[in-house]
């Protein structure tokens, strides 16, 4: 476990940063681009995650907790939305009988 | 041990890439698992353990069998895509690839302070964890707490059965 | 006790009573309301002393003092006639609605009553903020007025009117706001004189001119901004046109009388293309109104034409031109509601809209045909009618001012006999066609309004010269204010 | 005796009558209506018997009260003034005018508007005299469109006919345009004087006046195209014929005798300032002319019988104006005079031809009617040769002094005037001839039923047939060495110097007449008096078919005013006003309405959408901020 902050030595930021961003966008482009929304949503779940690693490299890298707090409260957060957010998702399938969220257009269950 | 970091990334890559590419909802969970537990051996790279831990428990334990059951639930493993129209798809591919590149040259290029590794592997354990949580972030946590009850009985009353007629002729 | 608020109140709170009176005793309480707030009105004029006092019976009112917003009300020689105007006019309209075939729920009366209110404390306001306000909330009882008891297509009519008013509105809203905020910060704008007082530099004023012209061009209306009258007149309840064609359309030339002197400059330089296009809405006006079918778009079509050459008057600034307008305010008031419920009559005992489906009226119904003949002539504009005066003085101030469009503007003595004779003997004159035999002789209410109109359009066509010498105070009070 | 008690005695008994005719006239006996409606012209005549007796001085001046004022400009009264020209009008207008009342009673029994009618008359009355007594422009340009009114009323009296209200309201709106001018006259003569009475306009000008100034030149041209509208001169004559159609004691009195002349006496009330503009005396003279001759010549060829005479009055109109435009004024008053007692008793003479044969006015179907009616024949004759200017009867004086007048000061008016006479004779007698004298053309029938009228018409007729034949008497000229009496009694309101021609030249004025006289009435007699229509029916010659058409001026009118107004008028309904103004007026409107639209669609309710437009949004914000 010792030798494992040496790596953080090695890795420069930017490399973390990028790597976010990269989860990031592919969330996004998931988001645009799939239709059903159960994907959709596991989709919003990457860019979650992209943020998270986010703040917890720049945590690790500026020695600080706050960052890693703040990632528990986004894990809290998320998990709570996903229990509504599915939750959500069942009901108007059991009304609509789709998944697909361009079906979805009339903003009401 | 640099290689590490680098081959975790590529497989990360990967993972995210699958689950918005998989066809089946089922296979894009398993990847997103997949996902999940790269991110995690990621904080434990940097230091964070016990995010790892939870990341584990929480989003690759809880959140993620909620998402099969709801798949399995619904079975949707019949329900494939049809894309209808390459316009608005091929609209958020680029819009998606040029807000994605914005950003990356901005990250390249931007200068963050230097690293002190001030705090060490003991950062991110859980004594000093949560003495910063107990003593800076008392509230919030009390208020997390009430929107856990929120969601609780948000979800209880979204499940009740309800006598609202189906729309019907929606499905194409 | 005398006071120009109690004149807002009367016809306020009794116009509440009707919206609870119910069917049977609202027309009542509507007819005492317009009849003392006439009556109220009479006693405020007879202690009126034109030559002493500029404004009388002032009510003032703090309304927000953080915006320097508040509302003041009162008489001066400006307000006088048209407030006569309104009296007569609504108590000739509840009488009109009290005809049978014409009855209406409480509400009716009691959106009548609160037209009313509005219109007495716009033409009673003191500063440029009362003014901007109640000629922004008359729209509010007249817009569902029309929108409940309309004609088949008033959404339409109703939403045009609105759109284009509210438009004004803003536009005027945006002019009193900007000039307020480039006012000293102890002016408070109280008065017409404190608006007076302080002038903006020429370049601000055409701007703002240009708003308050077109908000008034729209309300009264002046061509080319006439389009939303004759579809809300065709759609519009008669005793509730009646309102609208005598009063509503005044609203935009008395803010010519009110606001014309304070630019001075503006005006006198524009003068040409402005009374052009009031002169164009003469012959226009009258050129349709000369080939309009429908009797009430003939009456919005005649009225866009007298507007029009009241408008001009009201741009000379001369003497001769506000005295004939604020008369002519009066004369063609009295002469349009009478058009109005010449058609209400009409209509309502045939519903038949065209000129053409009439005939021979004068025939079964000789009295009808005479008060008829004498409104009409007032709006020809035949001596010895109210009408005459009038249009006697507007001619007269535009001749002096610019021939040629004087000239042209005279046109409206033959175009207005032109387009009047024809409705009338078209509808009066010839063999009495089939759904006229059954024309019943006028009710005793019928006739009771008919006779009032004729007896004012006769007395003030005959001795019309201390009511005219109103006009000239008011012209002196304003022309007063030196110029910057 | 006090002038204003004179006044109040002529200027209010017809309106009296006016409103208990009118206003009670169904309900009272018919009767007691016509002892109504006849009292009120005959006090008004007393009346103007006593202000002739008793009124002494120049002028009167009775402002009864302010009608209104304008500071600074002109107060405007609502007063009266009678001087000698407004006594000689008054004996006009309330002397014939209780004649034609009279007659009324008895041409207008049976008709079922009788009371109505004869409250029109008696407003009409008041309004004319309103005309001739207000002390200023105003009160005479109130009296100005009160006659028009009454006369549009009368014309369209019978107003079940559609025709009818077309000559009507035709004749209404050709007066307002005289009325235009006519007003714009008025506050032209304000701002250049400063006032409104005659007397101060006088005044103001025998002081100031310039001669050839061109406002009053202006003031003058306005003041005529009045006139021009209810004088009947070119451009604007063509209502009159049409007004026939009216009741024929309308006829006689307001398109004959009184309204008509209105102009007239216009222009010799306002002759002091016609004297300063040469022009518009020139201007005035030329059109008098012209309506003269064109008028005469229309007349030729018309076979109606009261068309005939419309035109004739027409002409006879066009005569008092070159009278007026050559400065001779008394003249024109003079023969405004005569002409209302012969035209006035020719226009009754028709009436009582028509009401003896039931409604027939063609004279085509007329003939040998001497035998039935000699009473009408009698005064019909006199009527004729007072107009074609026979000696003695009236219409020789008067219209000789208008001839010699205009010879000396212009030839050429001198001569077409000429002209205009010879055809005055010639159709007078045609109508004369045609009427009465060779066998009837209609059928048997019908001329069995033909009877003399009841007293009650005939007697105005004989009445005013006397002050044909004798009312030139009180002109007599120069020559026969008699006084010109109405020259010394009008001189004193109307200063104008008498003309001077030479004796040789009246001499052979007269000799000319006489021949002239003879010659044509024996030509019309040989080719009238007969019992074949062919005569009567009109060539197929360019001429003819013109004259016929009156000139086409009605088409022209049509042609160039009417037609054009109305498909304009019809234009703008249908197209214009929606197509164009509504569409420009709507620009704002329609912006919003495309922009909301345009807007509407973003608000589709897909989530995709929404994650798109978001993504693009925060793009498009990064990049404002990045690249800022």
């Amino acid at each position: 476990m010792n030798t494992i902050p040496e790596l953080i030595r090695t890795v420069p930021l930017q490399h973390y940063l990028v790597l976010s961003t990269c989860l990031f966008f592919i969330g996004m482009i998931g988001v645009l681009v799939r239709r059903n929304i159960i994907i959709v949503f596991m989709c919003i779940e990457i860019m979650l995650n992209a943020v998270n690693l986010l703040m917890v490299s720049v945590s690790a890298y500026r020695g600080e907790a706050s960052g890693q707090i703040m990632v528990l409260f986004i894990m809290a957060v998320a998990a709570a939305e996903v229990s509504v957010g599915l939750a959500i998702i069942v009901m108007m399938y059991k009304n609509l009988k789709t998944t697909n969220i361009d079906l979805f257009n009339q903003l009401k269950g | 041990m640099q290689n590490l970091f680098y081959i975790l990334s590529g497989l990360t890559i990967f993972a995210a890439i699958m689950v918005i590419i998989s066809k089946h909802p089922i296979r894009s969970i398993l990847f997103l698992v997949f996902t999940f537990f790269l991110i995690s051996a990621h904080y434990v790279l940097l230091n964070a353990q016990f995010l790892a831990l939870v990341n584990v428990v929480v989003y690759a334990g809880a959140i993620m069998v909620l998402f099969l059951f709801v798949v399995m639930f619904l079975n949707l493993n019949q329900d494939i895509e049809r894309f209808k129209s390459w316009i608005p798809l091929s609209a958020a591919a680029i819009s998606g690839a040029c807000l994605f590149l914005v950003f990356f040259s901005a990250f390249r290029t931007s200068v963050l302070a230097s690293h002190e590794n001030t705090g060490g592997y003991q950062q991110g354990l859980v004594e000093n964890l949560g003495e910063v949580l107990y003593r800076d972030y008392l509230f919030p946590m009390e208020i997390c707490s009430i929107l856990f009850l929120v969601a609780m009985i948000g979800v209880v009353l979204l499940g009740r059965k309800e006598r609202v007629e189906p729309i019907k002729n929606l499905v194409p | 006790m005398n006071s120009a608020g109690v004149l807002i109140l009367i016809p306020f709170i009794f116009s509440l009573l009707c919206f609870v009176a119910g069917k049977k005793w609202s027309s009542v309480v509507a007819l005492i309301s317009s009849v003392g707030s006439l009556f109220y009105y009479l006693l405020l004029l007879s202690s009126y002393n034109v030559k002493t006092n500029y404004v009388a019976f002032g009510f003032y009112y703090d309304w927000i003092p953080s915006i320097r917003a508040s509302l003041s009300f009162g008489m001066d020689a400006a307000n006088l006639l048209v407030l006569l105007l309104t009296q007569i006019v609504v108590c000739l309209a509840v009488l009109a609605t009290m005809v049978k075939g014409n009855t209406r729920t409480g509400a009716y009366y009691g959106l009548i009553g609160l037209t009313h209110t509005f219109l007495n404390a716009f033409f009673s306001s003191q500063n440029p903020m009362t003014f901007l306000i109640f000629f922004e909330a008359t729209l509010i009882p007249v817009y569902f007025l029309i929108l409940n008891f309309g004609g088949p297509k008033r959404k339409q009519a109703v939403f045009k009117f609105f759109i284009y008013t509210v438009f004004g509105g803003m536009l005027m809203l945006a002019a009193i706001l900007f000039y307020q905020s480039n006012m000293f910060p102890q002016l408070r704008l109280d008065s017409w004189a404190e608006f007076y007082q302080f002038k903006l530099s020429l370049k601000y004023q055409y701007w703002l001119f240009t708003a308050f012209f077109i908000a008034f061009a729209i309300k009264a209306p002046i061509f080319p901004f006439h389009t939303w009258q004759a579809d809300l007149y065709s759609q519009a309840d008669r005793p509730t046109l009646m309102i609208l064609a005598a009063l509503l359309s005044k609203m935009g030339i008395f803010g010519f009388v009110r606001f014309n002197f304070f630019f001075i400059q503006v005006v006198y330089d524009w003068f040409n293309y402005i009374t052009v296009l009031c002169v164009i809405g003469v012959v226009y006006g009258a050129i349709i109104a000369w080939r309009q079918k429908d009797i009430i778009r003939l009456i919005a079509y005649s009225s866009l034409s007298h507007i029009g050459l009241i408008a001009a008057g009201t741009m000379t600034l001369t003497n001769i031109g506000m005295q004939g307008a604020m008369f002519a305010m009066l004369a063609h008031g009295l002469a349009v509601a009478g058009l109005v419920f010449v058609a209400d009559v009409m209509i309502r005992r045939t519903n038949q809209h065209t000129v053409d489906s009439f005939s021979g009226i004068a025939r079964n119904n000789p009295r009808f045909a005479v008060y008829f003949f004498i409104i009409l002539l007032s709006a020809v504009g035949l001596p010895l009618t109210c009408g005459f005066i009038g249009e006697f003085y507007l001619i007269w101030a535009l001749v002096e001012f610019k021939f040629y469009i004087g000239l042209v503007a005279a046109l409206t003595l033959i175009f207005g006999a032109a387009y009047m004779l024809r409705w009338y003997q078209k509808t009066m004159f010839g063999i009495p066609s089939a759904n006229i035999l059954g024309f019943q002789k006028l009710s005793l209410s019928e006739d009771y309004i008919f006779l009032i109109l004729v007896i004012l359009i006769l007395t003030l066509g005959l001795f019309p010269a201390d009511w005219v010498g109103f006009g000239q105070f008011a012209y002196k009070y304003m022309n007063f204010i030196p110029d910057n | 005796m006090d002038a204003t008690l004179i006044l109040h005695l002529i200027l209010w008994p017809p309106l009296i009558g006016f409103l208990i005719n009118g206003l009670f006239g169904n309900s009272i006996p018919k009767w007691a209506v016509s002892i109504i409606a006849c009292l009120g012209p005959l006090t008004s005549f007393t009346g103007t018997v006593l202000a002739y007796k008793f009124l002494s001085g120049p002028a009167h001046d009775i402002p009864l009260y302010t009608w209104f004022i304008v500071e600074g400009s002109a107060k405007i009264n609502f007063g009266f003034y009678i001087d000698h020209l407004a006594i000689i009008m008054l004996f006009v207008v309330t002397g014939v005018g209780s004649l034609i009342h009279a007659y009324s009673t008895g041409y207008m029994h049976d008709d079922k508007g009788y009371s109505r009618f004869m409250a029109y008359m008696n407003l009409f009355l008041f309004s004319m005299l309103l005309l001739v007594l207000g002390s200023n422009l105003v009160v005479l340009f109130a009296g100005w469109e009160g006659v028009g009114l009454c006369s549009f009323l009368l014309i369209g009296f019978w107003f079940e006919n559609k025709e009818y209200n077309k000559a009507a309201a035709k004749a209404f709106i050709m007066n307002r345009i005289g009325d235009l001018g006519f007003l714009v006259a008025i506050f032209l003569i304000i701002n250049k004087f400063g006032g409104i009475e005659f007397t101060s306009i006088h005044e103001t000008l025998m002081e100031e006046g310039q001669l050839n100034d061109p406002q009053i030149a202006l003031i003058c041209l306005m003041l005529f195209l009045g006139v021009c509208g209810k004088s009947a001169q070119i451009p604007l004559f063509t209502w009159l014929p049409d007004a026939m159609a009216g009741p024929t004691p309308v006829s006689a009195l307001i398109h004959a005798a009184t309204m008509v002349t209105a102009g007239i006496y216009l222009i010799a009330r306002m002759y002091f300032l016609f004297d300063y503009s040469p022009l518009s005396l020139n201007v005035i003279a030329i059109t008098g002319c012209i309506t003269a001759l064109i008028a005469a010549t229309i007349a030729l060829k018309q076979n109606d019988i009261k068309k005939i005479l419309a035109y004739s009055t027409v002409s006879q109109l066009g005569y008092m104006a070159v009278a007026l435009g050559v400065g001779s004024y008394i003249s024109a008053v003079f023969h405004l005079m005569t002409h209302a007692f012969f035209k006035a008793l020719l226009f009754l003479g028709a009436g009582s031809v028509i009401h003896g044969l039931h409604g027939e006015q063609d004279i085509s179907k007329m003939g040998g009617l001497k035998s039935k009616m000699k009473w009408t024949y009698a005064v019909m004759l006199i009527g004729t040769l007072a107009i074609v200017g026979c000696p003695p009867f009236a219409g020789f004086f008067s219209k000789d002094e208008i001839l010699a007048s205009v010879y000396s000061k212009n030839f050429w008016y001198f001569l077409v005037l000429a002209f205009a006479s010879v055809f005055t004779a010639w159709y007078m007698f045609r109508l004369l001839f045609a009427t009465f004298h060779g066998q009837f053309r209609g059928s048997e029938v019908k001329f069995e039923k033909v009877h003399e009228s009841s007293y009650s018409m005939v007697i105005p007729l004989i009445v005013l047939a006397l002050f044909s034949m004798f009312g030139g008497f009180a002109g007599l000229p120069e020559l026969t060495g008699g006084e010109h009496n109405l020259y010394k009694f009008l001189v004193q309101t109307i200063a104008q110097t008498r003309f001077k021609v030479s004796h040789l030249f009246e001499y052979s004025l007269w000799g000319i007449t006489i021949v002239a006289l003879i010659s044509i009435a024996y030509l019309t007699y040989r080719k009238y008096a007969t019992s074949s229509k062919v005569v009567f029916e009109s060539g197929n010659s360019l001429v003819s078919k013109i004259i016929l058409n009156k000139f086409y001026l009605d088409e022209l009118y049509l042609i160039l005013f009417v037609n054009p107004l109305k498909k304009t008028g019809s234009w703008i309904i249908n197209q214009f006003e929606y197509g164009v103004i509504d569409r420009l007026i709507r620009i704002p409107d329609t912006l919003i309405e495309s922009s909301s639209i345009a807007l509407k669609n973003l608000q589709s309710g897909k989530l995709s959408w929404y994650l798109l437009s978001t993504a693009v949004s925060i793009l498009l914000i990064v990049l404002v901020f990045i690249y800022r």
